[in-house]
């Protein structure tokens, strides 16, 4: 079972994007944040295998808590609707293994979420408009 | 005879100073444009980016419940629906804020309202010779509708009387009701209107006063940077 | 002393002038953002409001289905989610090609993007005293990307040549690779990505030429409307 944690300010968009997941047999939401304070609290105490992290949210950004989360074993995907500039690179140095859009089938981030559980890093084209992965972004293409 | 080089040399110079204006202006134009594009950007991501988000992550979410839940999948697709809408309406809204308006056909929006409102309109129009340029209109028009459905909504008038004059350097318009200026409690949430008026009128150096003695009397003076219609080529 | 009011004479009148012309470059600004404003508008409105009034259309469609026929229901959703993700593409697409872009940031960006594709890139660059305005920079940037990224998905090549040549009234880009041209089978979906750079390169008066003879190249020139270095203020 993968264990995750959600950080989203919207809470329509929580509530949808964590019923979406807990349909996947093989996931669990086990928590569900509304800042990136509140996220990092829950990875401490509810040790999930992913935290799934929206960037804007009000009382500490997703990019913020990323970068406290480096490092340690819970995986972290940023989920975000737009390229900002400089906001790819921030996310690169905190070592997130997902850089996606929120917008994409549900198929296609549970299956996102899968290939991250086994080590590779994704990181949406779309997004990269800063600066190119140095990691090879074109595994996924 | 003496008079010819002189006025030459003065045309020359003319001409490579009309050259170099026309280069500028293009220039600035387009930096204009960039910076206007920027903007937009800015408020289609924070409105429209979530909203789209949300549709699809719903809709995917009960196309999951249809077989397994389908009274929650109903649920989700009311939210889908209600969603959508919301974001259409945002989008008319930026629309129509960033179409050309003339203000006659302002004036004729304006009349329709006040009529189902029940509140009779005068309009005082002075005849002209002017051609207001189209940023002018737009900022007249914006303030017209917005003091009129100020009118309708917090005057309680019978009466509304609206003047648009043009006249050598400006337009001022008026906008004047026979009802009861509302003040607002100290701790009411501000309305964005008559802010918006302001911000709209500063940013050609206009001005805007509010009598409220009498009923209301919101007074726009906008600078009227329109040439001669027959001027015009 | 017969020069000194002829001078002074000169200093007022061109007081004058600067005055009329920052007037001028105010309305100049003003009206290219309302223009803009207005063009935007109308691909906002043709693009985003059709694929919202479908979403809602067939939300409520959906709903009704989803216990008289399920099967429907599900497909009417695939639709409402994938017109949720074009529009956002869309508006993705237009937000990007909206944003400044520097075009030495874009080359880096082409250098990890061919490094990554394992494909190995000589840049050709000109020194220059020249610089490129944002309007150019952002369309040369465009146009290197969108050539490059061609280069990766459909060349097959091991070499990328890009050389970037400012010439005195307009800029060279060239991009080539030693690759194979794909023709495009007649009853494939054109792709977006060549359209694009003629049009945002016709929008400048520029010029676009692409020889498939070896490989591909793309040359591009467009007016370089950019002032010397030394002459900033
Ligand atoms: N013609 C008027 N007659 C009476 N009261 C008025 C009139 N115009 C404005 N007011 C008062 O001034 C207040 C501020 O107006 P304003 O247009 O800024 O905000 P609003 O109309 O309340 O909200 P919004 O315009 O944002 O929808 C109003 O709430 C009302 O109390
Ligand atoms: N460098 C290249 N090498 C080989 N083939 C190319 C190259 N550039 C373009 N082509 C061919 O020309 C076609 C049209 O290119 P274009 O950029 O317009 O569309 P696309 O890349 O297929 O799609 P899009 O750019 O919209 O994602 C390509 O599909 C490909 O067949
Ligand atoms: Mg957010
Ligand atoms: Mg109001
Ligand atoms: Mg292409």
């Amino acid at each position: 079972m993968i264990k995750i944690v959600i950080a989203e300010d919207q809470q329509l968009l929580l509530g949808a994007l964590g019923s979406l997941l807990n349909l996947e047999d093989d996931m669990e939401v086990v928590g569900k944040a509304t800042n990136g304070e509140e996220a990092l609290e829950l990875v401490r105490t509810l040790q999930p295998d992913i935290c799934l992290m929206d960037i804007e949210m009000p009382g500490g950004s997703g990019l913020d808590a990323a970068e406290q989360l480096k490092g340690s074993d819970c995986k972290v995907i940023i989920l975000t609707t737009f390229a900002r500039s400089g906001y790819f690179q921030r996310a690169l140095k905190a070592g997130v293994q997902g850089y996606l859009l929120k917008d994409r089938p549900s198929e296609e981030l549970a299956n996102s979420i899968r290939n991250i559980m086994s080590g590779r890093k994704i990181y949406a084209p779309e997004l990269m408009e800063d600066v190119y992965a140095p990691e090879n972004p074109l595994t996924e293409r | 005879v003496i008079l010819l080089p002189f006025s030459i040399h003065n045309r020359n110079e003319r001409d490579v100073l009309t050259e170099k204006l026309e280069d500028a202006n293009k220039r600035i134009s387009d930096l204009s444009k960039l910076e206007e594009r920027q903007r937009i950007a800015r408020d289609l991501h924070d409105t429209l980016g979530q909203k789209l988000s949300l549709i699809g992550m719903k809709s995917d979410l009960a196309r999951k419940l249809v077989t397994k839940n389908p009274e929650q999948a109903k649920q989700e697709l009311k939210d889908v629906g209600q969603t959508a809408r919301t974001a259409l309406n945002e989008v008319r809204k930026m629309v129509s804020s960033m179409r050309e308006v003339r203000l006659q056909d302002e004036l004729l929006r304006v009349e329709q309202l006040l009529t189902a409102a029940n509140i009779t309109l005068i309009i005082h129009q002075t005849a002209t010779e002017h051609k207001l340029s189209p940023l002018t209109e737009n900022i007249l028009s914006m303030c017209l509708r917005e003091a009129v459905t100020n009118v309708v909504k917090h005057s309680l008038a019978s009466r509304c009387e609206v003047s648009i004059d043009p006249r050598f350097k400006d337009v001022q318009l008026v906008i004047r009701d026979n009802g009861m200026f509302q003040k607002r409690k100290p701790d009411e949430v501000l309305g964005s209107g008559i802010l918006g008026m302001k911000e709209r009128v500063a940013f050609v150096n206009g001005s805007i006063s509010i009598d409220t003695e009498n009923g209301t009397e919101v007074t726009i003076v906008v600078p009227n940077d329109a040439k001669p219609k027959s001027e015009e080529k």
